[in-house]
């Protein structure tokens, strides 16, 4: 056991699964002899060797494309897309490509891929190094998406991706990469050094994909969150003083139905808090999914905070950002509904 | 530039007088190609060289050295069915026999195959008229374990690689036997064994996966190499040019061919071509051997492929071909060329047909005859009757023998997910 | 007023628009001499020259980038993506600069484009030619998204769409280019020349961008749908002998909310219908809208009907496709509930 | 090949021994820089030819006729600080003085603002140290009208086409004043009126815009042209071969600018450029005219950029320039190079300092001394130290005074459609 950032926790993943299994190899812009500009990979060079972890031209497309072919010859890939705002000149071979193959050609080829990008605002990166496209990945059959909030997942959730049989998008909450974010910038930063759930197992343990985590147990309504909100959530909660259940989903597809059904059936209510714009985006799918599920035992509509309908910009990083005033609202009006 | 490729368009003069002081209104340059329905077809200005006529370089050379490759034509059957020069000369007669063999029966499946779609027994089909060698006499320069990465007018990579031709009627039919399951649309077919890798829908999408394939390779230091297909309409992809750049940094173990037959559906090639000149000159934008070969001429493509694939596997990195051949027959089931083309224009294509080229040679050498073409013309048919016949017994697509929708919900993940589940408990299969 | 199938009447509206205004430009992968694979676009260069219609290289990433340029310039690009499903490489030059920049350059550069593309099944045209990826676009801000369902809305709306100062996405179902599609297969086509749609005026109209049409009033249950799934819901509706209101949505982005809420908190029950796979599609979205405004309406749980979360295959397409029999189901459970 | 910027990592011979029969284990080639952190900077295998060496060619030449452009390097300044060569003799001393003047601005002007950034003033800053020649000359070779399509590294563009210093520097601090409302990263300006689109945060993709823009100046038969800007490891990106394609099939009147600083964030170009020893050579495979210009000359690159600029404006289409300079600073406020590369690389760099290497002319020339140059840069410093100051005025990132939550629903759309406003509204601005 030992104390870890997120950052520390990805690289320890990819470490212990680089020294298990020769087939995984690691590579993007700058990861290399650098170890990633967020340095995941650092040291990971030295270590096993330039053809095992190594730097790529700036190509998002190339970078997919050359792991789909190698992940086909049997390889097992674990790339890294600088941002996932960049992740777009590469969003076709993940879509026509690495959801794919498997189905068209009947399992004669695989894709056991993982591609890491950072995801989320919170660090006035703007509109380019802000973003949460995880509802373009939840839609595309084929794929799985994963969404850590906190160090020992991040490793564990990690490990589970790389040993996956098929392609896995990993989103990493980069404003957790050094501490959990209570949703108020202008407070200090908690180091992950002083949260439970930076205390990190070493080697090898996988947390499965498709289980969520209660994060809060409570009884008047149940909050769905993932990545930075679960934090952000949790302050919220802590704010207005209400006793709500806050399930961390962890991986959105696949999705933990059980826990959040049983969860929205025993509190009858439901907030769904996410990053990215409101419109068409993932807390829309789960709010479809919780009102069909649990539809009698709704006692008041489904709210959700979410971005705002614009780009992320910059100056106004805190306007757009869902914060815990925003979230607490909900949760009052959900409850007074 | 020497261009034996060149079209009338390329031709018009490039140069404007230099006006003084004010500039003249800009205007927008759309290439054409030369002759359009309705006009005489007219290759006239396509440059050939003479069989035999270009140089066999060491596979080590440097790519600056042999640039001049880029811009001229490898051949190897001249005029009189003989074959010439310093490519010629890798292959028997029972190596020609059998390439001849292998065209033949891509051309007769085709005929069979496209038949079929107009008959209602499948939805559609792409045939590979005059552009046989190109797959047949490449997949010979091959060794078990090699990794095609191919578009949808290669099935001679699977005839020349012992594929069955039931299985291959079976998928274009999607019927019971297929071994895609029905889930893939005609002719894209795959099989793994056969070094062929999934086709997909999407143009060029396979062209950096041939690099990244061939680089796992050499991450594992394994013997393999890959092999990339492209035609020249798809060149303009995003994927063509990360996978020259990834080809070029890793100097990967790859081919990367590009079949140029002069169109891409309605538009000819010198709209993805540009000024260029010729395809393979991308190549030299990035330090990558480019050689452009006679794709009618079953020898020549071989050579040209054996060269390529010993560079590969002598880890010298990759190699850029140019096929420099001639679509005779629709883009598919669902074109139509005589709106966009002259009808007649294939019979004016000025490198001949494949197999007429190759069966002139073995008569040429004593080792064929008109006669024993016409019976083996007939024997063939009778194969590919045969396996036409079988695959449909196992079904047609429209027939109630076909792949069931259970099927369809598999195979999306290696394990089915609580979602999908559910799903295909909703549909009751 | 003229009998025109909704390729006639899609060719028309630019045909209108160029005539109108010399700095519409249609281009697009074998859009130029040929006149595209539909012939939408067929006699255009003819009439209006070689730079104002034109064919491009297949670079789908190079067909909307160059069209993003010339809309900064002034123009007014009208481009063809031949499949949907090929959007894919073109979707970083949509997503991170047509629908960004006016926003990002305050106004200074704006991008007046239209991107046509075919969608959607029913032609077995399998995994690679049937794609609906219009939830891919509803989730990125700053673009618009319509889908017609008729010749005369095709028209009306492909003219607004070329007028409107920002990008459209302009999704064409065709399985409906030649004829209305009840949705079964097995029976004899019907030509638009039979249906009151295929009538179009001629001439220059519009029909703004977010007014929905309601094509059948009704009582007992709201349908929603769009493109193609409009005239099956009405097979649907006519099998199952249920009063239904069906609403062709026409646009989803920007959305006729009004009429849908107001539809819904008189029916009391809601189906979405959609081609896309279920899981992230617009229909999340539809629901998530519709539970939040009409809870306190709602008598039964919003029922979505969709293609399945797999590939569009080729044989099983009328397995995939969700038909009048799928939809009847759903409308009875949705009564019954 | 003739590469005068050759790394020595390309220098490593690329033959292997060829072997007989079985085939060795093949092995991934990843390309490494000289020198490494610790290492000594050497940049002697770098083959630098004499200023005034190169030809220059009429502006109607053939790209295949000029191809050794792509591979050596064209300069005008020489060691003593004359100006030699075809291709000087352009600029009168008044230009080369506001020249000067341009880039000392642009140096102190990066001086401040990297400084406000440490201050917490801002987020993000990136500058130009070492390539201030390139943006600065190029912008005199423009014609009002014509559109440069930028990246962050070209704010030479906008000091040398005579942008407000204040409304820079306010878009850098997000204030009330910024003229993009705070939407934009810091260094991510956009001004039509003074021919700079706005910039992206996505690498490349403004490359292809620029053809487009360019294409409708054609279309439209105007006579303005655009400029299209990239830097070496971007080269990588699709955009940049849809740019060329594009560009080479319509011939577009666009100038393809390739900014080659040697270093990619922690990558060196060697990484992007694979194994075809300069950038330039890439404009080769398209047929376009590819030139490579001592980036740190600004005669050079002014004289250089009007032969391209000429070229375009005659219909003759497009050219590919490649910059030869060196990326002095870090990647940008977030980067620190001691991580990837030796502390002292940059004095190694052989082609020397742009802004001395021009006073230095000047002072040749006798226009220009030592003492007005110290004068000038205290004026400089105090002009600059104005317009930030006046900025400040205006509020800085963290300050009260910033654009409104307001602004953030404007400019989505032209008109705000219904959701936005009840989203706005939600917001409670
Ligand atoms: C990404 C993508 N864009 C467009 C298409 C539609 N399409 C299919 S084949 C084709 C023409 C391809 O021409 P070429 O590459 O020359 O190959 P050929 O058919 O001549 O063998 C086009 C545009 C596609 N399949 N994929
Ligand atoms: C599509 C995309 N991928 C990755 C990045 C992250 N990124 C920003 S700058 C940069 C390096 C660019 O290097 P180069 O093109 O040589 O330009 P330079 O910074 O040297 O001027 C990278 C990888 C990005 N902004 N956009
Ligand atoms: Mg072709
Ligand atoms: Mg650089």
């Amino acid at each position: 056991m030992t104390r870890r950032t997120m950052i520390e926790a990805i690289r320890d993943a990819m470490d212990v699964m680089m020294s298990r299994d020769s087939d995984v190899v690691v590579f993007g812009e700058d990861v290399g002899y650098f170890g990633g500009v967020f340095r995941a990979s650092q040291g990971l060079q030295a270590k096993y060797g330039k053809s095992r972890c190594f730097d790529t031209p700036i190509s998002e497309l190339g970078i997919v494309g050359v792991a789909v072919g190698m992940a086909a010859y049997g390889l097992k890939p674990c790339v890294e897309i600088q941002f996932a705002d960049y992740m777009y000149p590469a969003y076709d071979q993940i879509v026509s490509e690495a959801a794919r193959l498997r189905y068209r050609s009947n399992g004669q080829f695989t894709c056991p891929l993982v591609v890491r990008m950072p995801t989320g605002g919170g660090i006035f990166g703007g509109q380019t190094h802000s973003q949460s496209p995880e509802a373009l990945f939840t839609h595309v059959c084929g794929i799985k998406t994963v969404v850590p909030s906190n160090p020992r997942d991040a490793k564990g959730l990690l490990i589970s991706a790389i040993e996956d049989p098929d392609p896995v998008i990993f989103l990493e909450p980069k404003r957790l990469y050094n501490g959990p974010f209570d949703g108020h910038h202008d407070r200090p930063v908690t180091p992950w050094s002083k949260h439970d759930l930076g205390e990190v197992d070493d080697g090898h343990y996988a947390i499965p994909l498709g289980s969520a985590a209660i994060r809060r147990q409570g009884e008047a309504v149940t909050i769905l969150a993932y990545g930075t909100m679960v934090h952000v959530a949790e302050t919220a909660v802590a704010e207005v003083g209400i006793d709500a259940e806050i399930i961390d989903l962890r991986s959105l597809l696949p999705l933990d139905l059980d826990t959040i059904e049983a969860s929205v059936k025993k509190t009858g209510r439901c907030v769904i808090v996410h990053e990215a714009t409101l419109t068409s985006g993932f807390g829309a799918e789960l709010c479809a999914l919780v009102q069909t599920r649990c539809f009698y035992h709704l006692e008041a509509p489904i709210a959700r905070v979410a971005g705002w309908d614009t780009p992320y910009p910059h100056a106004q990083e805190w306007d757009y950002f869902p914060g815990p005033a925003r979230i607490g609202r909900a949760l009052i009006e959900t409850l007074e509904a | 530039m020497s261009d034996p490729n060149l079209t009338r368009e390329t031709v018009i003069p490039q140069r404007e007088a230099v006006q003084s002081a004010e500039y003249a209104p800009l205007k927008l340059h759309v290439p054409e190609p030369a002759v359009r329905p309705g006009g005489t077809p007219d290759f006239s200005n396509i440059r050939i060289p003479r069989a035999g006529q270009v140089d066999r370089p060491a596979i080590d050379v440097d790519a600056e050295a042999i640039r001049d490759l880029a811009f001229s034509v490898i051949r190897v059957l001249n005029r009189d069915g003989e074959a010439v020069g310093p490519w010629a000369g890798a292959l028997s007669d029972t190596e020609l026999l059998e390439g001849l063999r292998h065209m033949m029966i891509l051309r007769a499946f085709d005929a069979r195959m496209q038949t079929a779609q107009r008959q209602g027994k499948t939805s559609f089909y792409m045939q590979h008229m005059g552009e046989e060698a190109v797959s047949c006499a490449f997949r010979k320069a091959l060794r078990p374990g090699d990794m095609n990465f191919p578009t949808y007018r290669q099935a001679g990579l699977l005839i020349a690689g012992g594929y069955s031709l039931v299985e291959m009627a079976c998928q274009i039919y999607s019927n019971t036997h297929d071994p895609l399951k029905g889930r893939q649309l005609p002719v894209m077919y795959s099989s793994r064994e056969h070094g062929f890798f999934s086709i997909s829908g999407n143009l060029a999408t396979q062209y950096i996966q041939a690099v990244g394939w061939a680089m796992a390779s050499a991450i594992k230091n394994d013997t393999k190499i890959a092999v990339g297909w492209i035609g020249d309409g798809a060149t303009a992809e995003s994927d063509f040019h990360a996978a020259l750049v990834f080809a070029s940094t890793y100097r990967a173990p790859v081919v990367l061919n590009i079949v140029n037959n002069q169109w891409a559906i309605s538009t000819f090639q010198g709209i993805a071509r540009g000024g260029s000149g010729t395809f393979a000159a991308r190549g030299l934008g990035f330090g990558i051997p480019a050689l452009r070969v006679d794709g009618n001429d079953y020898l020549a493509v071989h050579a040209v492929a054996k060269w390529a694939c010993e560079r590969a596997r002598r880890n010298l990195g990759p190699t850029l071909i140019e096929h420099v051949t001639y679509r005779v027959g629709a883009h598919s089931t669902s074109d139509d060329p005589a709106g966009y083309r002259p009808k007649t224009e294939s019979e004016a294509w000025p490198l001949g047909d494949p197999v007429i080229r190759l069966k002139n040679h073995l008569i040429v050498r004593g080792a064929w005859s008109e006669e024993r073409h016409k019976q083996t013309e007939a024997e063939i048919l009778d194969t590919v009757i045969a396996a036409q016949k079988e695959a449909e017994g196992y079904g047609t697509l429209h027939s109630e023998q076909r792949p069931s929708a259970r099927d369809m919900f598999e195979g999306v993940f290696a394990e089915m997910p609580p979602h999908l589940r559910r799903q295909r408990q909703e549909a009751g299969v």
